[in-house]
């Protein structure tokens, strides 16, 4: 079972991570400065919190769109919110957090108690997101205190923030997994009917990976106006493929019930260090592209292989 | 620590070469492969062939995924990044730290709030109140009309609109009927266009931002015999149009203007010279360079007969470029060096070697808050009127 | 004779439904689009009529063949995320390939077609034989596409489409628009493909149950292969059209149907999981989505307020085209009796 | 003494469906009490509605003279109310204590629980139910559909504090005195047993009255002790059963072997040799995993043998494919026994899912003949008593025995001359068996073989023209027609005479 456990626990992307991060580092030695560690970790928070959130719901079997709407839109409001200071940019992270959970609880209403097909529903929410991202920032602008434009972006301790917010939510997963509402959310991705007849309360369930979905992409708009220092109403956009590359990078299974948070995480952390491998060992970024189609390929059939040999060891 | 003073660059890599990057948002329309064409060629010319290495870096439409990549440039040891930003602030911070590490930023077109970047740029220009004014003068300060507008939630968009509302605001008798989104493309533009045209036939003069061509098309699949006054952006396919006697007798008059793609040559030679120690470095409160706004009314037009804008010609015949080709890649004063191939192909005009800028190049452009500076204020007379003049009273 | 007739004929405990969700689903879209056209009369008295109608018609008629595409790939429990890029690819290639000229254009589009079909059969091949899920083995694959259009073009796209396109697209023929009239042709023959042939059935049959249609001796693998290759080269078709009607293609010509070509399969009444749908579904959801587009940008509704009721739209449609809607309209109906 | 449970009247409808139209029954206290019907009688959906997982649209259930009206699995267990579903409920990448635990696993309020105390406080459950062999930490996935049928019965027994609704608890369980003396266990101590199984012997062993539906309504309650079988299922079908006596057939064998096998292998055959003549339906017995599934497979066209031949009229054939196996000459049609996964086409019509082999095509584009397709298939539906009237309908709307008929019309509009069928009847009404049973001898005396395995004896008994029996990947006997008795099968099928005692205790 050590195989399916690291491919489970994302140590299988871990160590993929560090070996890119080895060769990244070996062909640009200026890698391992603190700056650059720093600002690698704040490019990529956005995308990992995003793919964090696409988690829970493609976990339970579900898939969630509205990733592009709900981050355009909180990154809006987060640009309009004039608050100053540590404090304002505690109360700015409450809006944003507040709106995040009322999108992800339509998505969820809609998808659990309405019975609507996930990606079709979702789809819906994402468009309607735009809009009214566009209604509340007409450009990008707007503006972002300087306190979440550099203490949130700067270090702790020596320790980016960036770092720290991942290993929270990374802690955080490993908490939720252990619990009720984590054991029932794995369960309806194995088998929601099984899991309805074992007396686990699946609508529920679909409803709260919705709102922890919600959550989670406001954090990553809320960090992405603070790294980016500004508000846009596209800023969803790049996310909506790439957040689903990183849940497949991490070896999450799209249909459910296998797969995990911090392995997502890594997932997204990845495809970011991916574009400064490939600019550094110098190709054309013409092809950067097909080089990231083809890892997602083989990174899914790496972790089918993966399933595929447990299974042979599960009959034998 | 954030005003930290600047040290002349002054390292080249290995092979005694500048290592410049040009950085763009994405490629795949005429207007960014033509500007970047431009950079490309004039970097092959001599002498920059010999002392300058360019690398070509498309950033897509994410800014975070240019942070990156500035970033990935600046680790490499870049001396300038030529760059399209895909954004006026979220490549601040990274700019910043590039200007610190001695990097010299150009950015064409579009621009960056930084003050340690240069921006190079035609948008504080008045593109947006000129050719409303062109427009209302020429419907004589009446009539219904639509805003083909650019990409949606874009600041240049927003600028370009919001200069083109100060004037129609003016005109009680200019009645906005439709306004639409064509992302700068004429696919779009013709697109949207025919579907505000089924609601409103009785159109009398379009304002369009890129994209122009194709409301030409539209206009004349839904009605061929009849066109309206237009203002639109530089394209070859418009200029030809303008200057049609036929589509004019159908009623098509109006103005060219907009972004002219020659202004990413002039980031670069302007930076080239400031690298090799030809020209000082500005202070950072007067790094906003305008680029002069083409304008070229239908009795402007002027066929060229070679590769170049000779004898004051700026369009070119309809076998050479496609309708979507961007005119205004050329400055016979500015940028001598180049011809319809480096353009098109990128590729060097043989027997050409740079040429010095003249001296007096530099104007620089009026702050505008959220486009070229943060913290700064707007000057009064923002929307002023700088190359047409009203020729109907409100 | 069976001596055991008279047993067989007990009454069955549950009673079937006779109204097909589908046709319901379908009639309900057309009757909307019909509303909508004739609606937009009260918004500008210069709409509601023919002239708009063509409008439409002519407007949506490359979403209907990049949505018929995707409807299969959907039929067959995929979602097929290449239509941009492919739609890109086709555009790229006929502008190559053509230069402007007619000649050779009856083996360029063929040659078009075939090429963006292989495509397809990659992407199939990775579903069917390498078991990826179609979502990441069509992104992979739309990637890798538009990766190397960029490569290929260094970024311009050169050329142009044939000028005997250019006409077609242009051109009419008693006040209708060819390319509307290829539209209702293209429409007639995939929805006697997608519903009334063999090939079609089978279709149904591995998008209903891919294990059963193998045991029932159909080809699973190839038949799903081969909706993959046929979405492709649709969406390639739309491509060489759309370079045509602008008249040169660009890299990113196909971002704007991605996600409409989704939108009008499901609006269409389509299951989202496959096994259930029909192309006169889809060719609605394409209708109402385009007129509802072209009627607001009529009224003149802003951007952000256009996007919201399109999503609105979208949304409403599902939940009107609930099973449990259909169940409870058909035990009214059934009321009576 | 009162009722532990009454239900009054009780209705459901799915849309225009109509599931249950006005139940009455009575439990009481400690009483195992049966629930008898053909399928689609709704006994699953009064199992739904009692469980909490459906609500019914009218009536009512009281529970100890109390209305109640459970809207889901848990609140049934608030009520005492616990149920072991036919369908296996447990999640199969998760422990045994986590599926015995859930919806609670961790019983932490602020801090999940850890590991070692959720594998305590199961084992707790396990010894409770007297469970032995399976660790509380062992993954479902790894165990035995045996014992996952008692994970299953396990958890339904710790919830039961009035009712215990057992849904065919004994169809993956070897033998049944564990589950009888748990079921005595609890009904001592006051707890109602509401239980549904097939095999009447079992019902007639533990249970003490018996309610019979029919259409979805109650025909009656019996006790069980003064009715005989005949009656029972006269309740159930609303006639006397046809109890045909064997039909005479004559002897095949000497007719031309249309499918041989040699020394067939695979996982877990060790070398099978058959032979399968014209006219013959040739029986499979064998208790649950002896390789049985994997031999109809092979012929299927599903499953690769290892070594050893397959002759298909005379030849020697690879079958590679379903595909491959229809288009061999003569044709192989297997009829699998998973209906919903592996059988219809639930979105179709009755008549396109019988014509999917064979379609009604006409021109060269291959347009479906809708007129030409709804005759062939009425052809085929009349031969396995299908009725024509539900050619329009979707198959997922038909019943399972409807849904049956469906997929057997469509092997034999393959024009296949084999057919293979495993477990043919399984989960199908007794009406629906006949109609089988004349379709396989009608096919056979027009000249066709058939291949098939049951899992009820008395079948093999009834419809062999002869039986293999299978045991650990051999065929162990041989009988011919006139020597098949359900003794001789059962001896066969526990492995040869030596080897018997062995057997059960693996089984168990």
């Amino acid at each position: 079972m050590t195989i399916k456990k690291m491919a489970d626990s994302g140590l299988m992307i871990m160590v993929i991570y560090l070996i890119i991060f080895a060769i990244y580092a070996a062909v640009q030695p200026s890698a391992l400065s603190a700056y650059s560690i720093q600002g690698l970790f704040n490019n990529s928070l956005p995308l990992m919190l995003a793919a964090a959130g696409a988690t829970f719901v493609i976990l339970q079997g579900g898939f969630d769109l509205s990733v592009a709407g709900t981050i355009s839109l909180v990154n809006s409001i987060v640009a309009v919110l004039q608050f100053d200071g540590a404090i304002g940019a505690v109360g700015i992270l409450g809006i944003a957090l507040t709106v995040g959970i009322l999108v992800g609880a339509i998505n969820g209403f809609v998808v659990a108690y309405l019975k609507i097909q996930a990606i079709a529903a979702t789809l819906a929410t994402m468009i309607i997101c735009q809009g009214i991202a566009l209604l509340i920032l007409r450009a990008p602008g707007g503006y972002v205190s300087d306190f979440m434009a550099y203490e949130l972006t700067g270090s702790v301790l020596e320790v980016p923030v960036s770092i720290i917010v991942a290993f929270l939510v990374a802690m955080l997963w490993f908490v939720f997994r252990r619990t009720n509402a984590g054991r029932n959310l794995l369960a309806i991705g194995q088998d929601a009917k099984a899991s309805e007849l074992s007396g686990i309360d699946v609508a529920r369930t679909k409803f709260f990976s919705f709102i922890w979905a919600g959550a989670f992409y406001a954090l990553a708009a809320y960090f992405l106006a603070a790294q980016t220092s500004t508000g846009s109403p596209s800023a969803g956009e790049p996310f909506l493929l790439l957040t689903f590359a990183a849940v497949a990078l991490g070896g999450t299974a799209f249909g459910g019930g296998r797969g995990g948070v911090t392995a997502s995480l890594l997932g997204a952390a990845t495809l970011v260090l991916m574009q400064k491998f490939l600019f550094s060992i110098g190709v054309s970024s013409f092809y950067t592209g097909m080089v990231q189609g083809l890892i997602m390929i083989l990174a899914v059939l790496f972790s089918g292989a993966v399933q595929f040999v447990v299974d042979k060891r599960n009959i034998t | 620590m954030l005003a930290a003073g600047m040290q002349p660059a002054e390292a080249k890599t290995e092979d005694g070469k500048w290592l410049i990057y040009l950085s763009l948002s994405y490629s795949g329309n005429s207007w960014q492969s033509e500007a970047a064409n431009i950079v490309k060629a004039l970097a092959k010319t001599p002498p920059y062939d010999e002392t300058v290495e360019l690398v070509e870096v498309i950033s897509g439409t994410d800014p975070q995924s240019q942070i990156s990549d500035y970033e990935s440039m600046i680790a490499n040891g870049a001396d300038g990044i030529v760059s399209f930003p895909i954004s006026s602030n979220a490549l601040n911070r990274t700019v910043r730290h590039g200007c610190e590490q001695g990097v010299l930023f150009f950015m064409y077109d579009a621009t960056v709030t930084e003050q340690c970047a240069y921006n190079v740029s035609y948008i504080t220009s008045g593109f947006g109140e000129n050719t409303a004014q062109a427009l209302v003068n020429e419907l004589g300060g009446e009539g219904k009309i639509f805003l083909s507008r650019g990409v949606p939630g874009n600041s240049v968009d927003e600028r370009h609109t919001n200069g083109a509302m100060h004037i129609f605001n003016q005109y009680p008798g200019i009645e906005i009927a439709a306004e639409y989104y064509s992302n700068w493309d004429d696919r779009t533009t013709q697109q949207e266009t025919s579907k505000a045209l089924a609601a409103h036939p009785d159109v009398d003069g379009i304002w369009a931002q890129a994209g122009e061509y194709g409301a030409i098309q539209a206009l004349l699949q839904a009605d061929e015999n009849r066109l309206v006054p237009m203002t639109g952006e530089n394209s070859n396919g418009f200029r030809l149009a303008l200057a049609n006697e036929e589509y004019q007798a159908k009623g098509l008059s109006g103005v060219s203007a907009g972004s002219p793609p020659a202004q990413s040559g002039l980031a670069f030679k302007l930076m080239m010279e400031m690298l090799e120690g030809e020209r000082d470095e500005l202070p950072e409160d007067q790094r906003n360079i305008q680029y002069p706004l083409p304008w070229v009314t239908a009795d402007d037009v002027k066929l060229c007969e070679g590769d170049t804008f000779e004898d004051g010609c700026n369009t070119f015949p309809g076998d050479k470029v496609p309708s979507s080709f961007v005119t205004e890649v050329f400055n016979p004063e500015l940028l001598p060096e180049l011809s319809l191939a480096s353009a098109l192909e990128g590729t060097p005009t043989p027997g050409a070697t740079i040429q010095p800028l003249p001296a007096g190049v530099i104007e620089n452009a009026p702050n505008e808050p959220g486009i070229n500076c943060r913290n700064c204020d707007a000057p009064e007379n923002l929307y002023e009127l700088t190359t047409v003049e009203p020729t109907v009273s409100p | 004779m069976n001596p055991f007739y008279s047993v067989t004929d007990k009454q069955d405990t549950r009673q079937a439904q006779r109204l097909n969700s589908t046709t319901i689903a379908v009639l309900t879209i057309y009757g909307l689009v019909v509303l909508m056209i004739f609606g937009s009369r009260l918004v500008s008295p210069s709409l509601g009529g023919i002239s708009q109608l063509m409008n439409v018609l002519y407007l949506s008629s490359f979403l209907v063949i990049c949505a018929f595409g995707q409807g299969l790939v959907i039929l067959v429990r995929g979602l097929d995320l290449s239509v941009a890029s492919m739609i890109t690819l086709g555009g790229v290639l006929s502008t190559t390939f053509m230069q402007g000229t007619n000649e050779g254009l009856y083996f360029i589009i063929p040659g078009i077609l075939l090429i963006s079909a292989l495509v397809g059969v990659i992407s199939g091949l990775g579903v069917t034989h390498l078991s990826i899920p179609p979502f990441i083995m069509t992104m992979a694959m739309g990637l890798i596409v538009y990766s190397v259009c960029l490569g290929f073009t260094e970024g311009t796209p050169r050329g142009f489409p044939a000028p005997m396109l250019n006409a077609f697209m242009q051109n009419k023929v008693l006040g209708v628009a060819l390319p509307i009239l290829l539209m209702l042709v293209f429409i007639l023959i995939f929805t006697i493909l997608q519903s009334y042939s063999a090939f079609g059935r089978k279709l149904n049959a591995v998008g209903n149950n891919p294990d059963a249609a193998n045991i029932a001796g159909i080809a699973v693998k190839r038949m799903t292969i081969s909706a993959y290759a046929i979405s492709a080269a649709c969406s390639a078709l739309a491509g060489v059209l759309l370079a045509a009607y602008a008249n040169g293609a660009t890299l990113r010509m196909g971002d704007d149907y991605l996600l409409p070509s989704i939108a009008a399969v499901v609006v269409g009444g389509s299951s989202i999981l496959g096994g259930r749908g029909s192309f006169l579904g889809t060719v609605g959801g394409a209708l109402l989505l385009t007129t509802l587009s072209s009627m607001l940008s009529a009224l003149g509704v802003g951007q952000g307020w256009k996007t919201i009721l399109e999503g609105i739209v979208i949304l409403v449609a599902l939940i009107m085209l609930r099973e449990q809607i259909f169940t409870g309209l058909q035990s009214m109906l059934k009321k009576p009796n | 003494m009162t009722e532990r449970i009454n239900i009054s009247n009780l209705s459901k409808r799915y849309g225009a469906t109509v599931a249950l139209s006005g139940v009455d029954m009575g439990i009481w206290p400690g009483e195992v009490h049966a629930v008898l019907g053909e399928n689609g009688a709704g006994k699953s959906t009064l199992v739904k509605i009692l469980s909490g997982v459906v609500s019914s649209n009218a009536g009512s259930i009281s529970l100890d003279e109390e209305i109640i009206r459970p809207s889901s699995i848990i609140e049934a267990r608030r009520w005492g109310i616990a149920t072991a579903f036919q369908e296996l409920s447990l999640i199969p990448n998760m422990t045994v204590a986590e599926n015995l635990l859930l919806p609670r696993a961790s019983s932490g309020r602020f801090w999940p629980e850890s590991k070692a105390s959720i594998f305590e406080r199961a084992n707790e459950v396990l010894i409770e139910w007297e469970i032995d062999d399976i660790s509380s930490q062992s993954i479902v996935a790894d165990l035995t559909l045996a014992q996952r049928q008692r994970i299953e019965l396990v958890r339904a027994l710790s919830h039961a504090h009035c009712l215990l609704i057992l849904d065919e608890p004994t169809a993956a369980l070897p033998d049944t005195s564990w589950l009888f003396r748990q079921i005595r266990h609890v009904t001592s101590q006051g707890v109602s047993v509401l239980y549904i199984s097939h095999r009447l012997n079992e019902v007639r062993e533990i249970c003490q009255r018996a309610t019979i539906l029919r259409n979805g309504a109650t025909m009656g309650t019996v006790d069980l002790e003064g009715v005989d079988d005949e009656d029972i299922f006269s309740m159930m079908v609303g006639h006397e059963s046809s109890h045909k006596n064997k039909a005479s057939q004559e002897n095949a064998t000497n007719k031309e072997v249309l499918l041989e096998t040699d020394q067939l292998a695979s996982k877990m055959l060790k070398g099978i040799n058959l032979k399968l003549h014209a006219g013959e339906i040739l029986g499979v017995a064998g208790l649950e995993g002896q390789g049985q599934q994997e031999l109809f497979r092979i012929f299927g066209g599903l499953h690769k043998p290892k070594s050893g031949e397959i002759k298909v009229g005379n030849k020697v054939t690879s079958l590679n494919s379903p595909r491959q196996a229809l288009r061999v000459n003569p044709g192989i049609a297997f009829v699998p026994e998973e209906r919903k996964t592996e059988g219809i086409f639930p979105s179709l019509s009755a008549a396109a899912n019988i014509s999917i082999p064979n379609f009604a095509t006409t021109g060269w584009a291959k347009i479906v003949n809708g007129r030409l397709e709804r005759h062939l298939a009425a052809e085929a539906a009349s031969q396995v008593g299908l009725s024509t009237r539900y050619l329009d309908f979707e198959v997922g709307n038909l019943s399972g025995g409807n849904q049956q008929k469906v997929l057997l019309a469509r092997a034999l509009m393959t024009g296949a001359k084999i057919l293979v069928l495993f477990d043919p009847t399984r989960g199908v009404d007794v009406g629906t068996k006949q109609s089988i049973y004349a379709m396989m001898r009608h096919f056979v005396d027009q000249g066709g073989a058939i291949i098939f395995y049951s899992s009820e004896l008395s079948e093999l008994v009834q419809l062999s023209s002869r039986c293999l029996v299978v045991y650990d990947g051999l065929i162990t006997d041989d009988v011919a027609a006139n020597e098949i008795s359900e003794e001789r099968l059962l001896a066969s099928a526990h492995g040869p005479v030596n080897a018997r005692k062995e057997s059960i205790q693996e089984a168990v």
